[in-house]
């Protein structure tokens, strides 16, 4: 069915532009209704995709300027489908979070339009349209409706994710002078033979890493990373953590590890040792810190560490066995699931302490257990996901990340699971402060989950379970990929 | 013995370099732009320089950027003065340190 | 053409500018600014552009300088010492010449003497200007007057 | 029956997780409902386990295995599986056993509690994952359920959740014991990246059959250390045995049957169970592994038992108990004897449920009184308590013949004392049993002789729902003892799969009279040290223990437990707890600013040269050109407005551009 993929990218616009003709205090039932026509679609390209078939399914190629090699290209293989299905899950999720305003809706909407097309493109330029594309409605949703604070740290996210963005567009200028496309295809199959010689393939290298490991965020990269997500409203900061940070680990899969396979494996430990400072050195700071937006937002600098342990682990070192590059890779592509989605529950689950309360020191609550065991019962549930406990999603991830980088890799692994230990200490800390001890004055008047708030949290958390009890449904999604690019790395 | 292109180029450079100290240190508005007056000659001597040490050319392209180069410069010189004379009746000093409007 | 005649007119021309950088009177700056343009024209006219030098002395010397010299006068009461120089700016200042005489040095190509060359007459310039120039020309012409128009607007007193 | 649970084993604990599950769905205020559930689960559990040990008696060496796909990523498959082993089926019946029992104790003893209804889901979760662990057939699925223990654990230990050190001790367990986990994960990872698989049996290619060992080589040294390092953290073995003591704050019934009977021996079942990785290579039944596993072991034994001599608190008594008999596994399984050391262990649980139990009952009898220094003379007020626990007492202490715990003490101490790399460890038990005896016939005394105090002056014999189970419980702890016996090894030959027969020849073992006086010494030892407690003597105030009135020091080095906390607080925590400020510090002082330096080199270099020309030149700064100096703010800050900053700028560009020249040149 060709026309899948363009009319998912037209469908949140449209509903933007919908917004505008209907009356304001109906537009989050609007973009709603739209976001139910996007999974419907984003549900239609899951039907049409062929599991047993590597490769991009479902194309569609326009010519769009070509005379510096732009087309409209856009295509699925399994790790788009996997993202693109995670961000037809995750909008809906963050529009069910808080109250909205028309402006505000519109510009989640253009922002998931942007998550659509980032996805699927498979052209440079039209990649790096959408992929700015989602920067701006991100900037203004912070600028406009985040909490104190939110002009230093839009400016500061902004001007980071930027200042990445332009090097990266210098370092595809370069491959495109040199090479004379943009297509992701034609370029990873440049590849392997060295797509730039010399010097200039460094600085093409190092644009688009940093880009990148800007957008991830990649240890010591992070540091907008706090600040921008503890400003954000909560349904922003869901969208941040759950897919814009997807964005520059997908960047990772599709551009650095297929265009600089060489560059790569020359400088692999040094580029493992940043991805084990994300993992041991954000979840040390994650305990110091009183915010818990913070603190969860640097729990995910860890969380996205992992990933990044097991893309530079198969490519840095391509030694491994095709079990081991297999693993990591799948494990990555797990991870960037499951932690969409348990991430952008524990900010959900913030958020809702912070409805309440009003506050959200680790400070100002305690003794919840007593109060709202429902509340309190969920939250623990994302929380033991995202620390790894098994028969929960994150579980799964981690052992296959694990399980691949430790068999290529394995001293740096050693290191990371010290990241696994704090990230524990962290999450009981936090429990302990929250949930025991007697309750607090403050909060003895929280209400328990109400029924609408039931309704959003209980299905994604069954979703954990389902995903860490039998995760074969999420694995066949992409199998037949990790099959191919375990090929192309290894 | 005669002169190489490279003597220009390192005079041109040294009169570029003296022009970007006078801009960058002075904190007098006046200063700045004799600076920057400066580095718009060691341009227009290399421009002069590169068409003398090279093959002839018709029509001659290094003289007529000169030229085009010193109008142009001519025409900064006078706005750049005359906002000099603007801003010193506005606040009553040309000290460009006092001048940070612009601050984000 | 001379390497000494080069060398002396270049060492009289950086002094000037240098003394035109740092000394303090704004006034005794702007007399070293033009003795430095004078040899800069002299320079031109080693190199055999005699035109281009007249113009910079006439452009330079006579109108920019005396403009110069004339808002010095209009904004009297500010002209006080200047402080000579700054220790970023002159570390600024010699990284870029070293810089930049690095990159000279290095460059093989440019190691070159002067090959016999035709006279520029002011003849072939004008027709060069009315022919392949006229463009920039008639552009350089309308920056001109809107520079004029803008000073003028700028400098003149608004009227309460 | 029996042929069809052998291809269902999941049943067994799928059912106490269903019944959790139906349990945690209840309303709060449900106790009957919740309390017949779990009841009904755990009898369930019971009778499937009995099904699934009916076949393994009549083969020995008997094995049952059901592999089957977790998942498949790429092309590869993870295969998971369910065993059945005499070493599984053991295990299933000792803790279904023992699991009823405390969970019929606990509906009485947690009858008053508000949330009785989620602490019969917690513990039939635990109930559930601890089945699983036995029959895993995978060093995976076994992490998983390990890890699901691990939790229960956290659970319920925190489970009055109100008081702030329950919170904290849940805290300390669920950190320390995966700091073992992590070495467990560790070993993991290696044993599959080396073996490729991580099923136990897998018709001859499993990790633990020549298939898989062969391919370990040299590794499996390591491999097994980390593994161990997960039942270093799990069975509280020096130096992880930290949280255990702690762990007391949860409710009784959950320290009898995770913290004493099943939970904690799960370390010693994981080694038993790896034991072909440890014992690679062996030389003489001694490898590298193994020596470690033994004096980790030797020490964790005589540690623990010199510590429970100077508690007060009659649960600590017994979790210092607990981690010095854990000790003694395994030492047991380090110097080759498997059998003894999982005979020691299904002893153990039940002795030491019964104990736990019965520690339960006099503290409900005392109204929440754990301080042994305030009982006394509860033996004729709590007589059923008093028997049974005084059985408990006598298995612990290993009193020979009659009592479980004696046969396998006596096993262990047969094989440390034919250990061919060193007679130590077999002298370290030997004080061992001493104190023990020691210690128990202190606590014994403290509670249940002498005259009453504070606490027992209105305490009163537990209900029968209470009391049935410490019966129950003491007549497996005697019963038990028959098929320990060396006269009729038949538990030894089954976990071992050779045949039994009877040989009452072998009733008469030399080290039996060694053991037989050390104990008898350790009780009378006690008796004369502790005959005058709560007695004023003449220099001695009535409420100093004996030890502390002859050896203040020492006592008090041992009420301290050695200092080990206070050590760790001081070294390793507080290590962790500077390195996570030195990381929040960095990240807000020192990476933003190095990233925004390389971000925007040009600004802040402009930056720089204007605060040089400041600090250089003049020192009447202008209030307005203080901000240009700011290094710390944002980037926008170098938007100083000042057109020199700007021009700097530009002429760094210029420089870096040469550099770049320069690079590439």
């Amino acid at each position: 069915m060709v026309g899948l993929i363009s009319a998912l990218i037209m469908v949140p616009l449209a509903g933007a532009l919908a917004l505008f003709t209907a009356p304001a205090r109906n537009a989050r039932p609007i973009a709603l209704l739209f976001n139910a026509l996007a999974a419907l679609d984003a549900l239609a390209l899951w039907q049409h995709f062929d599991i047993r078939t590597a490769g991009l399914q479902l194309v569609e190629r326009h010519t769009w300027i070509p005379a510096v090699g732009a087309e409209y290209l856009v295509g699925i293989d399994g790790l788009s489908l996997l993202l693109v299905l995670l961000t037809s899950l995750i909008i809906p999720f963050a529009f069910l979070a808080q109250r909205m305003e028309r402006g505000f809706c519109a510009l989640m909407l253009i922002m998931q339009s942007a998550l659509y097309g980032t996805f699927t493109a498979q052209n440079f330029v039209l990649w790096f349209l959408f992929y700015e594309m989602s920067l701006i409605p991100a900037f203004l949703l912070i600028k406009i409706w985040g909490g104190e604070n939110r002009d230093r740290a839009a400016t500061k996210f902004f001007l980071y994710t930027f200042l990445g963005s332009v090097a990266m567009l210098l370092g595809f200028l370069g491959i495109y002078l040199a090479r004379g496309s943009f297509d992701f295809a034609t370029l990873a199959g440049l590849g392997k033979n060295g797509l730039l010689s010399g010097k200039l393939a460094w600085l093409a290298f190092a644009g688009i890493f940093l880009g990148l490991a800007v957008k991830v965020p990649l240890f010591p990269f992070h540091t907008w990373l706090p600040d921008a997500y503890e400003s954000a409203p909560t349904g922003v900061a869901m969208v941040l953590t759950g897919l814009l940070s997807k964005m520059g680990v997908y960047g990772f899969v599709r551009l650095l590890l297929p265009l600089f396979p060489n560059e790569i494996r020359i400088i692999g430990p040094w580029l493992l040792a940043l991805a084990i400072c994300s993992i041991v050195f954000a979840p040390l700071a994650a305990w110091v810190q009183s915010d818990l937006k913070r603190m969860v937002a640097y729990l995910s600098v860890n969380h996205l560490g992992y990933c990044m342990l097991g893309l530079f682990a198969v490519a840095a070192l391509p030694s491994g066995a095709a079990i081991d590059t297999q693993a990591a890779l799948s494990g990555v592509f797990m991870q960037i699931f499951n932690h969409g989605i348990t991430a952008a529950a524990l900010f959900y689950l913030v958020g809702l302490l912070e409805q309440r309360r009003g506050l959200r020191g680790i400070g100002d609550f305690g003794g919840l257990m007593q109060r709202t065991p429902l509340l309190c019962g969920w939250m623990s549930v994302a929380m033991f996901s995202s620390l790894g406990l098994p028969g929960l999603n994150g579980f799964i991830g981690e052992f296959l990340i694990f399980k691949g980088s430790f068999a290529i890799a394995a001293s740096f692994t050693a290191l990371a699971v010290i990241g696994l230990l704090v990230t524990a200490i962290v999450f009981m800390r936090a429990m302990q402060a929250l949930f025991s001890g007697p309750l607090a004055e403050n909060c003895s008047a929280f209400p328990d989950l109400l029924p609408r708030e039931k309704v959003t949290i209980i299905p994604v958390t069954l979703l954990m379970f389902a995903i860490g009890v039998a995760p074969q449904f999420v694995f066949n999604i992409f199998n037949t990929t990790v099959v191919q690019m375990a090929r192309l790395f290894g | 013995m005669t002169p190489t292109l490279q003597l220009f180029l390192i005079i041109s450079a040294a009169l570029f370099s003296i022009g970007l100290l006078a801009a960058l240190s002075r904190r007098h508005a006046i200063f700045i732009l004799i600076g920057i007056e400066m580095m718009l000659a060691a341009a227009n001597l290399n421009f002069i320089a590169f068409w003398r040490f090279s093959p002839q050319s018709q029509p001659p392209t290094g003289v007529m950027i000169a030229i085009f180069s010193i109008a142009i410069a001519a025409a900064e010189a006078a706005v750049g003065l005359a906002l000099v004379i603007a801003v010193y009746r506005h606040y009553r000093t040309t000290n460009v340190d006092h001048l940070n409007q612009l601050k984000g | 053409m001379s390497s000494a005649a080069v060398v002396i007119i270049a060492i009289l021309t950086l002094a000037a500018a240098l003394a035109a950088a740092t000394l303090q009177k704004l006034m005794h700056a702007t007399l070293s600014f033009a003795v430095a343009l004078v040899g800069v024209a002299a320079l031109f006219f080693l190199l055999g552009a005699e035109f281009v030098g007249l113009v910079l002395v006439f452009v330079y010397i006579g109108a920019v300088a005396v403009l110069i010299v004339f808002t010095i006068l209009l904004t009297r009461r500010d002209v006080g010492k200047d402080r000579a120089a700054n220790w970023g700016g002159a570390f600024l200042a010699v990284a870029v010449f070293g810089g930049l005489t690095w990159a000279i040095l290095k460059t093989q190509s440019v190691a070159v003497v002067a090959p016999h060359i035709r006279l520029v007459t002011v003849k072939r310039i004008g027709e060069a200007l009315m022919t392949s120039y006229v463009w920039p020309l008639q552009c350089v012409g309308l920056l001109l007057t809107a520079a004029l128009i803008g000073a003028l607007v700028l400098v003149m007193e608004e009227k309460p | 029956m029996s042929r069809w649970i052998l291809d269902h084993l999941w049943l067994i604990p799928a059912v106490p997780f269903a019944v959790s599950l139906v349990i945690l769905s209840l309303p709060n205020g449900r106790h009957k409902s919740a309390a017949v559930l779990a009841v009904a689960g755990q009898v369930a559990a019971l009778v499937l386990s009995f099904f699934a040990f009916l076949p393994t008696l009549q083969t020995p060496g008997f094995r049952a295995v059901q592999n089957f796909t977790w998942f498949t990523f790429g092309d590869h498959a993870l295969r998971l599986g369910w065993l059945l082993d005499p070493l599984a089926a053991v295990m299933l019946m000792m803790i279904t056993l023992v699991g009823l029992c405390i969970f019929v104790f606990s509906t009485g003893y947690m009858a008053g509690d508000k949330n009785f209804v989620r602490f019969f889901a917690y513990l039939s979760f635990f109930s559930g994952a601890m089945l699983g662990l036995v029959i895993s057939n995978s060093l995976l699925l076994l992490f998983i359920f390990w890890e699901l223990v691990g939790l229960a654990s956290y659970l319920l230990i925190g489970f009055w959740i109100e008081r702030p050190s329950a919170a904290t001790a849940a805290k300390k367990a669920f950190v320390t014991t995966r700091i073992g986990d992590l070495g467990f994960f560790l070993g993991l990872l290696w044993l599959y990246g080396r073996s490729g698989t991580l099923l136990f049996y897998d018709g001859g290619d499993g990790c633990l059959e020549t298939g898989g060992l062969n391919m370990l080589g040299a590794s499996a040294t390591f491999i097994a250390l980390l593994i161990f390092c997960g039942a270093m953290g799990k069975s509280g073995q020096f130096p992880l045995h930290v949280w255990l003591p702690d762990a007391m704050e949860g409710p009784t019934p959950v320290s009898a049957l995770i913290h004493a009977a099943t939970m904690v021996a799960a370390g010693v079942f994981l080694v038993a169970r790896a034991y072909p990785i440890f014992s690679l290579g062996a030389i003489n039944g001694v490898t590298a592994s193994l020596m470690v596993v033994v004096w980790i072991g030797v020490i964790t034994a005589l540690m623990a038992a010199l510590i429970a001599i100077a508690q007060a608190d009659i649960k600590r008594i017994l979790a210092y108990s607990t981690i010095s008999q854990l000790g003694l596994m395994m030492v047991s399984l380090g110097v080759g004897g498997v059998a003894a050391g999982m005979m020691h262990l299904l002893a153990h649980g039940f002795f030491k449920a019964l104990l736990f139990l019965g520690a339960g009952s006099v503290i409900h009898g005392c109204h929440g009184e754990q301080d042994i220094r305030k009982m006394g003379g509860l033996r004729w007020l709590m007589p059923i308590t008093f028997s049974t626990y005084a059985i408990g007492m006598m298995a612990l202490s290993g009193v020979p013949l009659f009592f479980s715990g004696g046969w396998t003490k006596e096993e262990i101490l047969h094989v440390t004392a034919h250990w061919p790399a060193s007679r130590l460890p077999y002298y370290f038990l030997l004080i061992g049993v001493l104190l023990t005896a020691l210690y128990m016939t202190r606590q014994i005394i403290y509670v249940f002789f002498g005259d009453r105090r504070v606490a027992s002056q209105h305490a009163h014999e537990s209900p029968r729902v209470m009391t049935m189970p410490l019966i129950a419980l003491a007549i497996c702890a005697i019963l038990f003892s028959i098929v320990l016996t060396p006269a009729w090894p038949w538990l030894h030959d089954y976990l071992t799969g050779t045949a039994a027969d009877v040989e009452l020849v072998r009733l008469i073992q030399s080290t039996l009279f060694l053991s037989l006086v050390l104990v008898g010494a350790g009780f009378a030892l006690g008796i004369w040290m502790y005959r005058k407690v709560g007695v004023q003597d003449r220099q001695r105030p009535a409420d100093t223990d004996p030890l502390e009135f002859a050896q203040p020091q020492l006592f008090r080095f041992l009420e301290n437990k050695m200092w080990i906390d206070e050590l760790y607080a001081r070294t390793i925590i507080a290590f962790s707890w500077m390195s996570a400020r030195l990381s929040d510090w960095m990240d807000r002082h020192f990476w933003d600013r190095l990233v925004r330096g390389f971000g925007g080199i040009g600004q802040l270099l402009g930056v720089f040269t204007a605060s040089i020309d400041e600090r250089g030149i003049n020192a009447g700064v202008d209030e307005t050109t203080v901000g240009t100096r700011g290094l710390g703010r944002l980037i926008s800050a170098a938007h100083s407005g000042q057109i020199q900053t700007y021009l700097s700028v530009i002429a760094i560009g210029v420089l870096a551009l040469l550099l770049f020249y320069a690079w590439l040149a």
